[in-house]
Protein backbone atom coordinates (compact mmCIF):
# COMPACT_ATOMS: atom_id res chain seq x y z
CA UNK A 1 0.00 0.00 0.00
CA UNK A 2 0.78 3.57 -0.82
CA UNK A 3 0.62 6.53 1.60
CA UNK A 4 1.94 9.78 1.44
CA UNK A 5 3.94 10.93 4.26
CA UNK A 6 4.10 14.25 5.74
CA UNK A 7 7.03 15.60 7.40
CA UNK A 8 8.11 18.29 10.03
CA UNK A 9 11.31 20.16 11.40
CA UNK A 10 14.17 17.58 11.63
CA UNK A 11 11.91 15.02 10.15
CA UNK A 12 11.54 16.67 7.36
CA UNK A 13 15.25 17.45 6.57
CA UNK A 14 15.92 13.59 7.32
CA UNK A 15 13.33 12.23 4.91
CA UNK A 16 14.40 14.75 2.28
CA UNK A 17 11.07 16.38 1.30
CA UNK A 18 7.71 17.79 2.88
CA UNK A 19 5.80 14.91 1.14
CA UNK A 20 6.74 11.74 0.32
CA UNK A 21 5.03 8.74 -1.39
CA UNK A 22 6.18 5.63 0.91
CA UNK A 23 5.27 2.15 0.55
CA UNK A 24 4.35 -0.17 3.46
CA UNK A 25 2.78 -3.32 3.61
CA UNK A 26 -0.99 -4.33 5.02
CA UNK A 27 -1.85 -4.58 7.90
CA UNK A 28 -0.30 -1.14 8.36
CA UNK A 29 -0.29 0.43 11.76
CA UNK A 30 2.10 3.02 13.31
CA UNK A 31 3.95 0.94 14.98
CA UNK A 32 5.08 -0.80 11.44
CA UNK A 33 5.24 2.12 9.91
CA UNK A 34 8.21 3.56 12.21
CA UNK A 35 9.56 0.13 11.76
CA UNK A 36 9.92 0.47 8.24
CA UNK A 37 10.80 4.04 8.40
CA UNK A 38 13.53 3.63 10.79
CA UNK A 39 15.41 1.55 8.86
CA UNK A 40 14.77 3.02 5.43
CA UNK A 41 15.97 6.76 7.49
CA UNK A 42 18.84 5.44 10.22
CA UNK A 43 18.55 9.18 11.27
CA UNK A 44 15.17 9.11 12.74
CA UNK A 45 16.34 6.74 15.51
CA UNK A 46 18.44 9.19 16.94
CA UNK A 47 15.79 11.65 17.85
CA UNK A 48 14.20 11.85 21.86
CA UNK A 49 11.00 11.23 20.20
CA UNK A 50 8.99 10.71 16.60
CA UNK A 51 5.52 10.15 16.88
CA UNK A 52 2.78 9.89 14.60
CA UNK A 53 -0.24 11.94 13.72
CA UNK A 54 -3.10 10.05 11.74
CA UNK A 55 -6.05 12.76 10.20
CA UNK A 56 -4.48 15.97 12.97
CA UNK A 57 -4.78 13.48 15.78
CA UNK A 58 -1.33 11.86 17.98
CA UNK A 59 -2.02 8.05 17.16
CA UNK A 60 -1.39 4.83 19.19
CA UNK A 61 1.29 2.61 18.36
CA UNK A 62 -1.34 -0.09 17.34
CA UNK A 63 -3.80 2.42 15.52
CA UNK A 64 -4.39 1.27 11.78
CA UNK A 65 -2.93 3.27 8.89
CA UNK A 66 -5.31 3.33 5.56
CA UNK A 67 -4.75 4.85 2.34
CA UNK A 68 -6.48 8.01 2.18
CA UNK A 69 -5.25 8.64 5.90
CA UNK A 70 -3.10 12.18 6.83
CA UNK A 71 -0.24 10.33 8.16
CA UNK A 72 2.39 13.06 9.42
CA UNK A 73 5.45 12.19 11.10
CA UNK A 74 6.10 14.51 14.61
CA UNK A 75 9.77 14.74 15.63
CA UNK A 76 10.06 16.70 19.43
CA UNK A 77 8.05 19.77 18.89
CA UNK A 78 9.79 22.98 20.10
CA UNK A 79 7.10 25.61 20.12
CA UNK A 80 6.27 28.66 22.28
CA UNK B 1 -17.30 25.29 21.12
CA UNK B 2 -14.79 28.36 20.39
CA UNK B 3 -16.82 30.87 22.48
CA UNK B 4 -14.31 32.80 24.69
CA UNK B 5 -11.07 30.85 23.08
CA UNK B 6 -9.18 32.83 20.26
CA UNK B 7 -6.33 30.76 18.34
CA UNK B 8 -4.01 32.51 16.35
CA UNK B 9 -1.52 30.72 14.41
CA UNK B 10 0.20 34.27 12.33
CA UNK B 11 3.11 35.33 10.41
CA UNK B 12 3.06 38.42 11.58
CA UNK B 13 4.25 40.50 14.62
CA UNK B 14 2.51 39.39 17.67
CA UNK B 15 1.42 42.29 19.70
CA UNK B 16 0.83 41.31 23.49
CA UNK B 17 -2.27 43.72 23.63
CA UNK B 18 -4.13 41.90 21.09
CA UNK B 19 -4.17 39.11 23.41
CA UNK B 20 -4.85 41.35 26.82
CA UNK B 21 -7.88 43.19 24.99
CA UNK B 22 -9.84 40.04 23.68
CA UNK B 23 -9.55 38.40 27.21
CA UNK B 24 -10.63 41.47 29.32
CA UNK B 25 -13.59 42.02 30.75
CA UNK B 26 -15.78 43.77 33.73
CA UNK B 27 -16.42 40.26 35.55
CA UNK B 28 -12.62 39.58 35.96
CA UNK B 29 -10.34 40.65 38.45
CA UNK B 30 -7.01 38.67 37.11
CA UNK B 31 -5.28 38.69 33.68
CA UNK B 32 -2.32 36.33 33.23
CA UNK B 33 -0.12 36.68 30.75
CA UNK B 34 2.89 34.59 29.29
CA UNK B 35 4.95 36.22 26.22
CA UNK B 36 7.79 33.93 24.84
CA UNK B 37 10.44 35.96 23.20
CA UNK B 38 13.59 34.70 21.03
CA UNK B 39 16.98 34.61 23.20
CA UNK B 40 19.88 36.03 21.59
CA UNK B 41 21.90 33.22 23.33
CA UNK B 42 21.47 29.38 23.70
CA UNK B 43 24.39 27.93 25.91
CA UNK B 44 26.37 30.96 25.85
CA UNK B 45 26.37 30.65 21.85
CA UNK B 46 24.99 33.84 19.73
CA UNK B 47 21.86 33.15 18.17
CA UNK B 48 21.36 34.37 14.78
CA UNK B 49 17.67 34.29 14.43
CA UNK B 50 14.88 31.29 14.65
CA UNK B 51 13.20 29.77 12.15
CA UNK B 52 9.75 28.26 12.89
CA UNK B 53 7.03 26.06 10.68
CA UNK B 54 4.16 24.21 12.19
CA UNK B 55 1.81 21.59 10.95
CA UNK B 56 -0.79 24.39 11.05
CA UNK B 57 -4.24 22.53 10.61
CA UNK B 58 -3.38 20.15 13.34
CA UNK B 59 -1.43 23.65 15.38
CA UNK B 60 -4.04 24.62 15.66
CA UNK B 61 -6.42 22.01 17.03
CA UNK B 62 -4.01 21.03 19.74
CA UNK B 63 -4.04 24.99 20.69
CA UNK B 64 -8.12 24.33 20.79
CA UNK B 65 -7.75 21.65 22.86
CA UNK B 66 -5.12 23.62 25.51
CA UNK B 67 -8.04 25.98 25.70
CA UNK B 68 -10.68 24.20 26.23
CA UNK B 69 -9.08 22.37 29.31
CA UNK B 70 -7.81 25.48 30.98
CA UNK B 71 -11.66 26.39 31.04
CA UNK B 72 -12.72 22.97 32.29
CA UNK B 73 -9.72 22.86 34.78
CA UNK B 74 -10.28 26.37 36.10
CA UNK B 75 -13.08 29.34 36.61
CA UNK B 76 -10.96 31.01 33.89
CA UNK B 77 -13.41 33.31 31.49
CA UNK B 78 -11.38 33.13 28.39
CA UNK B 79 -8.11 32.75 26.86
CA UNK B 80 -5.84 33.40 23.79
CA UNK B 81 -3.29 31.96 22.32
CA UNK B 82 -1.18 33.39 19.70
CA UNK B 83 1.78 31.76 17.90
CA UNK B 84 4.28 32.74 15.37
CA UNK B 85 5.26 31.16 12.73
CA UNK B 86 8.04 31.74 9.91
CA UNK B 87 11.50 33.90 10.77
CA UNK B 88 12.08 35.28 14.19
CA UNK B 89 15.08 37.58 15.21
CA UNK B 90 16.45 37.69 19.32
CA UNK B 91 13.61 40.00 21.11
CA UNK B 92 10.83 38.59 19.39
CA UNK B 93 8.04 37.68 20.50
CA UNK B 94 6.96 33.64 19.50
CA UNK B 95 4.22 33.09 21.85
CA UNK B 96 1.53 35.61 24.16
CA UNK B 97 -1.02 33.34 25.92
CA UNK B 98 -3.49 35.39 27.93
CA UNK B 99 -5.74 34.18 30.91
CA UNK B 100 -8.29 36.30 32.48
CA UNK B 101 -10.30 34.97 35.60
CA UNK B 102 -12.02 36.32 38.55
CA UNK B 103 -9.62 35.69 41.19
CA UNK B 104 -5.94 35.72 40.32
CA UNK B 105 -4.65 32.21 41.48
CA UNK B 106 -6.48 30.69 38.75
CA UNK B 107 -5.10 32.94 36.17
CA UNK B 108 -1.69 32.32 37.20
CA UNK B 109 -2.21 28.80 36.96
CA UNK B 110 -4.05 27.99 33.90
CA UNK B 111 -1.73 30.09 31.86
CA UNK B 112 1.20 27.84 33.27
CA UNK B 113 -0.09 25.00 32.25
CA UNK B 114 -1.25 26.51 29.07
CA UNK B 115 2.47 26.79 27.64
CA UNK B 116 3.81 24.08 29.18
CA UNK B 117 1.15 21.78 27.45
CA UNK B 118 1.72 23.87 24.54
CA UNK B 119 5.05 23.17 24.61
CA UNK B 120 4.88 19.64 25.03
CA UNK B 121 1.88 19.13 22.34
CA UNK B 122 1.55 21.98 19.82
CA UNK B 123 3.19 20.28 16.52
CA UNK B 124 5.61 23.66 15.94
CA UNK B 125 9.28 23.16 15.54
CA UNK B 126 12.09 26.13 15.42
CA UNK B 127 15.61 25.74 14.23
CA UNK B 128 18.43 28.10 16.03
CA UNK B 129 20.62 29.60 13.42
CA UNK B 130 23.84 30.39 14.68
CA UNK B 131 26.88 32.29 12.70
CA UNK B 132 28.19 28.75 11.88
CA UNK B 133 25.66 26.05 12.30
CA UNK B 134 21.61 25.60 12.79
CA UNK B 135 20.42 23.07 15.14
CA UNK B 136 16.67 22.22 15.62
CA UNK B 137 15.79 22.39 19.11
CA UNK B 138 15.02 19.59 21.32
CA UNK B 139 15.73 17.43 18.37
CA UNK B 140 18.44 14.75 19.84
CA UNK B 141 19.00 14.24 23.48
CA UNK C 1 19.68 50.18 43.86
CA UNK C 2 17.12 50.74 41.04
CA UNK C 3 19.14 48.98 38.00
CA UNK C 4 16.50 46.91 36.13
CA UNK C 5 13.50 47.89 38.53
CA UNK C 6 10.62 50.55 37.51
CA UNK C 7 8.07 51.36 40.05
CA UNK C 8 4.93 53.77 39.47
CA UNK C 9 2.42 54.48 41.39
CA UNK C 10 -0.07 56.57 39.06
CA UNK C 11 -3.01 58.95 38.85
CA UNK C 12 -3.43 58.40 34.99
CA UNK C 13 -4.48 55.37 33.26
CA UNK C 14 -1.98 52.36 33.08
CA UNK C 15 -1.16 50.62 30.02
CA UNK C 16 0.39 47.38 29.80
CA UNK C 17 2.46 47.81 27.35
CA UNK C 18 4.78 50.10 29.20
CA UNK C 19 5.49 47.62 31.62
CA UNK C 20 6.21 44.73 28.93
CA UNK C 21 8.41 47.17 26.82
CA UNK C 22 10.54 48.04 30.36
CA UNK C 23 11.35 44.64 30.83
CA UNK C 24 11.82 43.55 27.10
CA UNK C 25 15.16 42.51 26.35
CA UNK C 26 17.42 40.07 24.13
CA UNK C 27 18.52 37.96 26.93
CA UNK C 28 14.72 37.31 28.37
CA UNK C 29 13.03 34.62 27.02
CA UNK C 30 9.83 34.25 29.56
CA UNK C 31 7.89 37.40 30.20
CA UNK C 32 4.96 37.16 32.93
CA UNK C 33 2.86 39.85 33.64
CA UNK C 34 -0.04 39.88 36.19
CA UNK C 35 -2.58 42.73 35.34
CA UNK C 36 -5.08 43.29 38.24
CA UNK C 37 -8.46 44.70 37.18
CA UNK C 38 -11.86 45.94 38.81
CA UNK C 39 -14.07 43.35 39.05
CA UNK C 40 -18.02 45.10 38.56
CA UNK C 41 -19.52 42.88 41.36
CA UNK C 42 -18.15 41.79 44.63
CA UNK C 43 -20.32 38.61 46.00
CA UNK C 44 -22.91 39.46 43.47
CA UNK C 45 -23.21 43.12 44.31
CA UNK C 46 -22.57 45.66 41.62
CA UNK C 47 -19.62 47.79 41.86
CA UNK C 48 -19.98 51.32 40.76
CA UNK C 49 -16.69 52.37 41.26
CA UNK C 50 -13.49 52.14 43.35
CA UNK C 51 -11.31 54.58 45.49
CA UNK C 52 -7.56 53.67 46.12
CA UNK C 53 -5.50 55.92 48.25
CA UNK C 54 -1.97 54.94 49.07
CA UNK C 55 0.74 56.58 51.74
CA UNK C 56 2.28 57.30 48.62
CA UNK C 57 6.26 57.20 50.19
CA UNK C 58 5.89 54.29 52.36
CA UNK C 59 4.45 52.73 49.12
CA UNK C 60 6.76 52.94 46.24
CA UNK C 61 9.31 52.06 49.09
CA UNK C 62 7.68 48.41 50.07
CA UNK C 63 7.05 47.94 45.87
CA UNK C 64 10.80 48.76 45.46
CA UNK C 65 11.29 46.30 48.29
CA UNK C 66 9.33 43.62 47.08
CA UNK C 67 11.46 44.01 43.44
CA UNK C 68 14.74 43.66 45.05
CA UNK C 69 13.79 40.43 46.64
CA UNK C 70 12.45 39.03 43.44
CA UNK C 71 15.80 40.09 41.64
CA UNK C 72 17.90 38.72 44.77
CA UNK C 73 15.39 35.19 45.09
CA UNK C 74 15.35 34.46 40.94
CA UNK C 75 17.34 34.88 37.97
CA UNK C 76 15.31 37.47 36.89
CA UNK C 77 16.23 40.50 34.42
CA UNK C 78 13.68 43.11 34.98
CA UNK C 79 10.71 43.66 37.01
CA UNK C 80 8.23 46.66 36.06
CA UNK C 81 5.37 47.51 39.01
CA UNK C 82 2.79 49.83 38.39
CA UNK C 83 -0.16 50.51 40.73
CA UNK C 84 -2.89 53.19 40.20
CA UNK C 85 -4.43 55.53 42.78
CA UNK C 86 -7.59 57.95 42.43
CA UNK C 87 -11.22 56.99 41.48
CA UNK C 88 -11.60 53.58 39.17
CA UNK C 89 -14.42 51.94 37.33
CA UNK C 90 -15.02 48.52 36.49
CA UNK C 91 -12.91 46.94 33.53
CA UNK C 92 -10.00 49.63 34.75
CA UNK C 93 -6.92 48.39 35.50
CA UNK C 94 -5.42 48.89 39.27
CA UNK C 95 -2.32 47.11 39.03
CA UNK C 96 0.53 45.70 35.89
CA UNK C 97 3.49 43.45 37.60
CA UNK C 98 5.59 42.41 34.29
CA UNK C 99 8.72 40.12 35.26
CA UNK C 100 11.07 39.47 32.55
CA UNK C 101 13.48 36.55 33.29
CA UNK C 102 16.04 33.82 31.04
CA UNK C 103 13.33 30.86 31.92
CA UNK C 104 9.72 30.78 32.04
CA UNK C 105 9.61 29.25 35.05
CA UNK C 106 10.58 31.93 37.22
CA UNK C 107 9.00 34.28 35.97
CA UNK C 108 5.58 32.59 36.62
CA UNK C 109 6.68 32.06 40.25
CA UNK C 110 8.29 35.76 40.98
CA UNK C 111 5.30 37.36 39.08
CA UNK C 112 2.96 36.09 42.10
CA UNK C 113 5.33 36.69 44.54
CA UNK C 114 5.10 39.84 43.70
CA UNK C 115 1.53 40.15 43.42
CA UNK C 116 0.85 37.96 46.39
CA UNK C 117 3.60 40.34 48.79
CA UNK C 118 2.51 43.38 47.39
CA UNK C 119 -1.36 42.80 48.51
CA UNK C 120 0.15 41.50 51.92
CA UNK C 121 2.82 44.94 53.01
CA UNK C 122 2.01 47.63 50.19
CA UNK C 123 0.37 50.30 51.60
CA UNK C 124 -2.44 51.12 49.21
CA UNK C 125 -6.29 50.54 50.39
CA UNK C 126 -9.33 50.83 48.12
CA UNK C 127 -13.04 51.18 49.16
CA UNK C 128 -15.87 49.68 46.75
CA UNK C 129 -18.84 51.91 46.13
CA UNK C 130 -21.79 50.16 45.80
CA UNK C 131 -25.21 51.77 44.89
CA UNK C 132 -26.36 51.51 48.55
CA UNK C 133 -22.95 51.72 50.46
CA UNK C 134 -19.54 51.51 50.74
CA UNK C 135 -16.57 49.34 52.41
CA UNK C 136 -12.90 49.07 52.81
CA UNK C 137 -11.81 45.99 51.42
CA UNK C 138 -10.47 43.62 54.36
CA UNK C 139 -10.99 45.95 57.18
CA UNK C 140 -13.20 43.66 59.17
CA UNK C 141 -12.42 39.83 59.90
CA UNK D 1 4.70 64.21 74.75
CA UNK D 2 2.67 65.47 71.15
CA UNK D 3 2.79 63.59 68.19
CA UNK D 4 1.52 64.16 64.48
CA UNK D 5 -0.55 60.92 63.84
CA UNK D 6 -1.17 60.27 60.05
CA UNK D 7 -3.87 57.78 58.80
CA UNK D 8 -5.12 56.14 56.07
CA UNK D 9 -7.83 54.28 54.81
CA UNK D 10 -10.33 53.44 57.37
CA UNK D 11 -8.37 54.37 59.96
CA UNK D 12 -8.40 58.02 58.75
CA UNK D 13 -12.45 57.33 58.98
CA UNK D 14 -12.39 56.20 62.43
CA UNK D 15 -9.74 58.73 63.52
CA UNK D 16 -11.67 61.30 61.24
CA UNK D 17 -9.15 63.38 59.92
CA UNK D 18 -5.62 62.20 57.51
CA UNK D 19 -3.36 63.93 60.13
CA UNK D 20 -4.07 64.70 64.44
CA UNK D 21 -1.52 65.87 66.86
CA UNK D 22 -2.08 63.23 69.63
CA UNK D 23 -0.81 63.59 73.65
CA UNK D 24 0.66 60.24 74.43
CA UNK D 25 2.81 59.54 77.60
CA UNK D 26 6.68 59.13 77.55
CA UNK D 27 8.40 56.50 77.27
CA UNK D 28 6.19 56.01 74.02
CA UNK D 29 6.38 52.70 72.22
CA UNK D 30 4.13 50.94 69.28
CA UNK D 31 2.28 49.03 71.96
CA UNK D 32 1.42 52.11 74.29
CA UNK D 33 0.36 54.59 71.71
CA UNK D 34 -2.21 51.40 69.56
CA UNK D 35 -3.31 51.09 73.80
CA UNK D 36 -4.47 54.37 74.21
CA UNK D 37 -5.36 54.83 70.17
CA UNK D 38 -8.10 51.88 70.93
CA UNK D 39 -9.29 53.03 74.03
CA UNK D 40 -9.90 56.40 72.25
CA UNK D 41 -11.27 55.09 69.33
CA UNK D 42 -12.54 51.84 70.27
CA UNK D 43 -13.61 50.97 66.51
CA UNK D 44 -9.98 50.88 65.78
CA UNK D 45 -10.28 47.12 67.51
CA UNK D 46 -12.93 45.78 65.50
CA UNK D 47 -10.08 45.90 62.22
CA UNK D 48 -8.67 42.88 61.34
CA UNK D 49 -5.31 44.69 62.19
CA UNK D 50 -3.72 47.94 62.66
CA UNK D 51 0.13 48.55 61.92
CA UNK D 52 1.98 51.10 62.66
CA UNK D 53 4.54 52.64 60.03
CA UNK D 54 7.30 54.72 61.80
CA UNK D 55 9.38 56.99 59.65
CA UNK D 56 7.85 55.02 56.05
CA UNK D 57 9.08 51.26 57.81
CA UNK D 58 6.58 48.82 59.66
CA UNK D 59 7.56 49.13 63.39
CA UNK D 60 7.25 46.20 65.93
CA UNK D 61 5.30 46.57 69.12
CA UNK D 62 8.07 47.32 71.23
CA UNK D 63 9.80 50.30 68.86
CA UNK D 64 9.97 53.50 70.64
CA UNK D 65 8.50 56.66 69.61
CA UNK D 66 9.85 59.83 69.03
CA UNK D 67 8.60 63.49 68.97
CA UNK D 68 10.00 63.99 65.28
CA UNK D 69 9.05 60.69 63.84
CA UNK D 70 6.59 59.83 61.06
CA UNK D 71 4.00 57.64 63.01
CA UNK D 72 1.62 56.12 60.37
CA UNK D 73 -1.80 54.17 61.04
CA UNK D 74 -1.81 51.07 58.43
CA UNK D 75 -5.35 49.30 58.79
CA UNK D 76 -5.45 45.95 56.48
CA UNK D 77 -4.03 46.96 53.09
CA UNK D 78 -5.43 46.31 49.99
CA UNK D 79 -4.12 47.07 47.03
CA UNK D 80 -3.86 45.03 43.83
Amino acid sequence: MKITLIAYGIAKEIIGSREISYEISEPASVKTLLEKLEKDYPRLHGLSSLRVAINSEYALGNQAILAMDEVVLIPPVSGG
Amino acid sequence: MMENIDIRLQGEAILPGEAITYVSGESCGGINVFIGTVRNQTKGKAVVRLEFEAYEKMAVREMEKIARQVLEKWPVEKIALHHRVGTLYPGDIAVVIAVAAPHRGASFAACQYAIDTLKETVPIWKKEIFEDGEVWVAAHP
